[in-house]
């Protein structure tokens, strides 16, 4: 956390402007870890293909995690699937960011009051900065989250703690 | 060029207190800085046009968002992988780890010092210079096989093996499609064998069609060599249906697996180094290099009818299916051939800079490049092994053979004397 | 052939190791001692005129019921007559329930049964590689008998919903 | 002389690669690229399908049919729903019969060009899985026009249907028929006949057909096994003995019978047989009937049991019901045809590369969500 923070006193032009280049960057290329868990997977292709075209955003799939930087949670996670997001997740190179998609990775969704062995909620394990309701959520929606993850990543500051 | 350039900056006045020597230093590291900042924009450009041609055959858009169609998501695709952590797993070989990018990036970066851009044009002009690229480039290999070893992880390792293997093996196969040109040409000259490639002559050399002297219309032997030479050398690119060491769907992302951040880019960097490389090369031993076709009057000639005909089939053909794409090329290519046709002055102008047509040929390339990798399937390893030994290598050889009995029956080389 | 024809083939030839026949149900079955379970699969399968080549389904349930607590039923289908048969097992002992397995014969069955393991606890004989297939090997109990209570943790993860 | 061995390394693949189809795990033991031994590790995805149907009613049990095979949503409510229309004894109407082949068909077409997709990406072609979602999409703007939902539908109910279908579908549906007759060309095109891609595909991964029968293995898998069995054929349940469709067999037009470039072509070929079986429907469809007429108010079937099937895109599903008279079912069974087509894996795929096991993997076109359950 803010690696010039002492080099300069409080926000100034240099960090601010500096800051708003980073974001710019890393808003807008917002490569997605593939990993498609269950019925929301199918979306997710179905969204990175011809029609919706997720690349349209600079979304790029990658297989490897280390050269991610959204991890997309499609679906159902179950206990044991657990543990192995959580590897995952410690494998991607910060800054990193989960997205949530779908009902079951949200809360367990339809499998939430019977369901032995499905976690309620990927965020129990990982942190999650947007959740996508929806059981799937249409293409459309995981879109939208992605947007709402580039309106997220505009506001943050690398390089200066902010005042508040 | 670099002794001229280093002469240049000293009779520039401010410069002229430096001595030869440093003068020489100077003009090296001025070069040297300039190739790579080419090797960047050359990867970034690259990056773009791959991800849009690749959208445009997938009836996809591509980026759009990021600057005017999307044209500076390369830029922040750069600029976010800099930024990005630099991970080094644990039980990875931390040393080699960190060197084997650098060692591929070094290698594709290095081979473009006996690439001639222009006439004059050549960092190093040396006797060797197709000899050096093609040994230069394959040292890629002890990077690929370094970073995979370093990595610790099994698909990292699987993806070194398979490189290894397989650009040793397409270095053969190269090397006789290559060496088919230089038993024409008789020289290992980069720019002499551009030089070989001047004017207009009849296609194969008998064929009465007149066609530019590039050594693929040379003979049939010859189109064979650029063949073989354009396939194998898309294997040591490691380009689909090559791909195998990094095969996406088999091997993760084979032996960059683990890397993350900037030694990644460096990854990617350096592929479209080499690719840019592979694709000048074809450009230069097989079309012609920087030179024109229509750099004479016969030439102009030649290029207006086969313009003329291009755009009649593109206009008869394409048109009708790609509605909105094909209007301005169209529209340029014809206005081009008209005014040239009637101007063969400005056609012949229109040919003399050397880094156009160069860029040209090698864009086709590379195009080409693209082409296949997105609409083959990937061949498996013994097939790839399979291909480069039974396939090529035998054709190729026998291509050499074929060459040389050519240059006999065309008056090239006598058996006596 | 019809159910009916092949249980009565069935208890000619095995006797009283064959206990019923459901015939009434909407997919009949013949309940079978579980004892007899490989013999009588084997002569399914092996006889001329039944040629029961493939086992389609392997089901564990649990009646839930002290007398007849835990069970198997066998769909069994063939390709070349094109006629299928149900054969049930009930196991008396809901504690320990263990049966000879039919891997060697079908090997449908290899994934089948440790399936019935994984959620009813019935212990096959004689399979190749007998563990769990679903959950985890540590998991604790047998989820789908009827009086399975859902742990509160699993490593650590909680497993139960949040009221 | 003695051949130099080397020491076999244990290599995971999955439960998250590119290739898995989702999350299953490969346990390979490798020689260098020979893999000998194909340990398939699942349960990722267990979702407690079996427990959530011995809890909840009856209907409420389609959205999870739906949930299990993902990829044919439809097909697998229609095998729930007859098994408890033949529990209850429900005589549906004509129309709804109709309805649900053509939907059954549709989903049909568009699991295989998932499937064909999801292979030709497998062997490394990206393009064609971009063209198989493009035209799935289509398939997709239908069931939304009927159901209101794209992927999970919740559109056959026990009884009947959620609603009718809507004005313009029958012509959009015809519409996408004559698209599509087209593009299986396209297909042939870019894949079918493509020399790497037959060179990946032909002679790999052969599964004989005493192999297929014993694991179980059913649908196009067995077909492409030169198996000519198909439940809509062999067993005719719904309305299938109306229609003309042929059953498409594995021939080993490229190489041996059962081989991964068979499975591939049956995929295709059967989905021109689906658009044949969806063009006789919609012409034979009748145009009066209530969809809902039939639904029952209170879902409680009598004491008893059945097992009940269907085709499925992957195969034979059968569901076991066990009614104890409540309007719960008191033991609900799904028996996933991918369940079974993985399980062959190391029968057909040990001995090949790792390249192949993918291969072979892709071809069984598996789906976890029903192998898990």
């Amino acid at each position: 956390m803010g690696i010039l923070e002492h080099k300069f006193s409080g926000d100034n032009v240099i960090i601010t402007s500096l800051d708003k280049v980073i974001n710019w960057a890393r808003s807008n290329s917002e490569w997605y870890f593939q990993f498609g868990l269950a019925c929301c997977a199918i979306e997710m292709m179905a969204t990175a293909a011809a029609r919706h075209d997720l690349e349209r955003f600079g979304a790029m799939p990658r297989s490897s995690p280390r050269q991610a930087d959204v991890m997309l949670v499609t679906g159902t996670v179950t206990l044991k699937m657990a543990t192995r997001i959580q590897r995952l997740y410690q494998q991607m190179a910060d800054p990193k960011y989960v997205i949530s998609m779908g009902s079951c990775a949200n809360s367990g969704g339809p499998y939430w009051q019977h369901g032995y062995h499905v976690l309620k909620g990927v965020d129990q394990i990982v942190p999650v900065d947007i959740y996508i309701p929806g059981c799937p959520p249409r293409p459309e929606a995981l879109i939208e989250g992605l947007m709402r993850l580039q309106v997220k990543i505009r506001e943050e500051s690398s390089l200066a703690r902010k005042a508040s | 060029m670099i002794d001229a350039f280093a002469s240049w900056m000293l009779q520039f006045g401010a410069l002229s207190w430096l001595g030869t020597t440093p003068a020489t230093i100077l003009a090296m590291s001025l070069v040297a800085v300039a190739i790579f900042i080419f090797v960047a924009l050359n990867a970034l450009v690259l990056v773009y046009v791959e991800r849009k041609v690749s959208a445009f055959m997938q009836v996809r858009l591509g980026p759009m968002r990021v600057g005017p169609m999307g044209t500076l998501q390369t830029v922040a695709d750069a600029l976010k992988l800099l930024l990005k952590e630099d991970i080094i797993p644990r039980f990875a070989d931390p040393i080699l780890f960190r060197v084997g990018p650098w060692i591929i990036l070094l290698a594709s970066f290095v081979a473009f010092a006996a690439v001639p851009f222009s006439p004059g044009w050549v960092p190093a002009d040396m006797s060797i210079g197709l000899f050096y690229v093609v040994s230069i480039s394959s040292v890629v290999v002890i990077g690929i096989v370094m970073s995979g070893w370093a990595s610790n992880n099994k698909w990292s390792l699987y993806g070194a093996m398979r490189s290894a293997a397989q650009i040793v093996s397409y270095e053969i196969p190269v090397g006789l499609s290559l060496l088919a040109a230089v038993a024409v040409v008789g020289t290992l000259n980069l720019q002499e064998i551009i030089a070989a490639q001047a004017g207009v002559g009849n296609l194969f050399h008998w064929i009465p069609i007149p066609f530019p002297n590039w050594y693929i219309f040379h003979s049939p032997f010859l189109f064979l060599a650029g063949c073989i030479y354009l396939i194998a050398a898309t294997a040591e690119v490691n380009r689909t249906p090559f791909d195998i060491p990094e095969s996406e769907s088999e091997l993760v992302a084979g032996f960059m697996t683990e890397y993350s951040g900037i030694r990644w880019a460096l990854f990617f960097l350096s592929e479209y180094a080499n690719a840019a490389v592979v694709a000048l090369l074809t450009a230069i031993v097989f079309l012609g290099g920087w030179q024109s076709p229509f750099a004479d009057l016969a030439g102009a000639r030649f290029g207006m009818i086969s313009l003329t005909v291009l755009a009649l089939i593109w206009t008869i053909f394409v048109k009708y299916k790609v509605k909105r794409l094909s209007i301005y090329p169209i529209g340029t290519i014809l206005a081009l051939t008209v005014i040239a046709w009637l101007f063969p002055a400005f056609a012949i102008w229109l040919a003399t800079p050397g880094l156009v047509w160069i860029a040209i040929k090698g864009g086709v390339v590379i195009f080409l490049l693209m082409w296949f990798r997105w609409t083959f399937p990937r061949l498996r390893v013994d097939q790839l092994m399979y291909l480069s030994w039974k396939v090529l290598l035998p054709i190729a050889l026998i291509n050499l053979a074929g060459v040389a009995v050519w240059m006999w029956l065309t008056g090239a080389i006598s058996l006596v004397g | 052939m019809t159910e009916a024809e092949i249980y009565s083939l069935l208890s000619t030839e095995f006797g009283d190791k064959v206990v019923s026949f459901q015939g009434e149900e909407k997919t009949p079955f013949a309940v079978i001692q579980h004892q007899a379970i490989h013999e009588i699969m084997s002569f399914l399968k092996r006889d001329e005129r039944l040629k029961f080549d493939s086992l389609m389904s392997l089901s564990g349930f649990d009646l839930g019921g002290a007398e007849q607590p835990l069970g198997i039923i066998y769909h069994l289908y063939s390709m070349s007559l094109n006629h299928y048969f149900a054969v049930k097992v009930l196991f008396e002992d809901r504690e320990n329930p263990k049966l000879k397995t039919i891997n060697d014969l079908f090997r449908t069955a290899d994934w089948h049964e440790r399936e019935a393991y994984d959620m009813y606890g019935i212990t096959f004989e004689g399979h190749p590689d007998f563990h769990r297939i679903l959950l985890e090997d540590d998991w604790e109990g047998y989820p789908l008998r009827k009086d399975y209570v859902q742990a509160e943790f699993y490593r650590g993860m909680k497993i139960a919903k949040e009221k | 002389m003695a051949r130099l061995h080397a020491e076999e390394m244990v290599l995971n693949m999955g439960p998250q690669h590119p290739s898995t189809h989702g999350v299953l795990r490969l346990k390979l033991r490798t020689d260098g690229e020979i893999v000998s031994h194909i340990e398939p590790v699942i349960g990722y995805l267990h979702r407690c399908f079996e427990k959530h149907g011995e809890n909840i009613e009856y209907p409420m049990v389609t959205p999870f049919t739906d949930r299990c095979d993902y990829l044919a949503s439809m097909n697998n409510a229609h095998g729930y729903a007859m098994a408890v229309e033949k529990l209850m004894d429900i005589e549906l109407p004509e129309r709804v019969e109709y309805l649900r082949i053509i939907f059954a068909e549709f989903q049909r077409i568009a699991s295989h060009l998932v499937a064909v997709g999801a292979f030709g990406l497998d062997v490394g072609a990206i393009t064609p899985f971009l063209y198989c979602f493009r035209e799935r999409e289509s398939i997709l703007d239908l069931f939304e026009m009927a159901s209101g939902a794209r992927l999970l539908y919740n559109y056959v109910w026990i009884g009947g249907l959620a609603h009718d279908i809507p004005p313009g579908f029958v012509e959009k549906a015809y519409e996408f028929l004559d698209y599509f007759d087209e593009r299986i060309r396209e297909y042939d095109r870019i894949l079918t006949g493509n020399k790497i891609f037959i060179e990946r595909s032909a002679d790999v991964g052969v599964m004989p057909a005493e192999v297929a029968i014993n694991y179980g293995v059913t649908g196009p898998c067995l077909r492409a096994s030169g198996v000519n069995h198909d439940l809509r054929r062999a067993q005719p349940y719904s309305i299938y003995d109306r229609f003309e469709f042929d059953t498409v067999v594995g021939k080993g037009e490229m190489g041996t019978v059962g081989d991964c470039w068979d499975r591939y072509n049956v995929r295709v070929l059967e989905m021109a047989q689906s658009a044949r079986i969806i063009r006789q429907a919609l012409e034979q469809l009748p145009t009066e009937g209530d969809v809902k007429s039939a639904v029952p108010k209170k879902i409680r079937p009598p004491k008893g049991e059945i097992y009940s099937r269907s085709e499925n895109p992957r195969g034979e599903l059968g569901y076991y019901i066990i009614s104890d008279g409540s309007s719960v079912p008191f033991r609900l069974k799904m028996r996933s045809p991918a369940f079974c087509n993985l399980s062959v894996i190391n029968e057909i795929g040990a001995g090949w590369m790792i390249s192949d096991v993918i291969a072979i993997l892709g071809s069984l076109d598996i789906v976890l969500g029903e192998i898990d359950r």
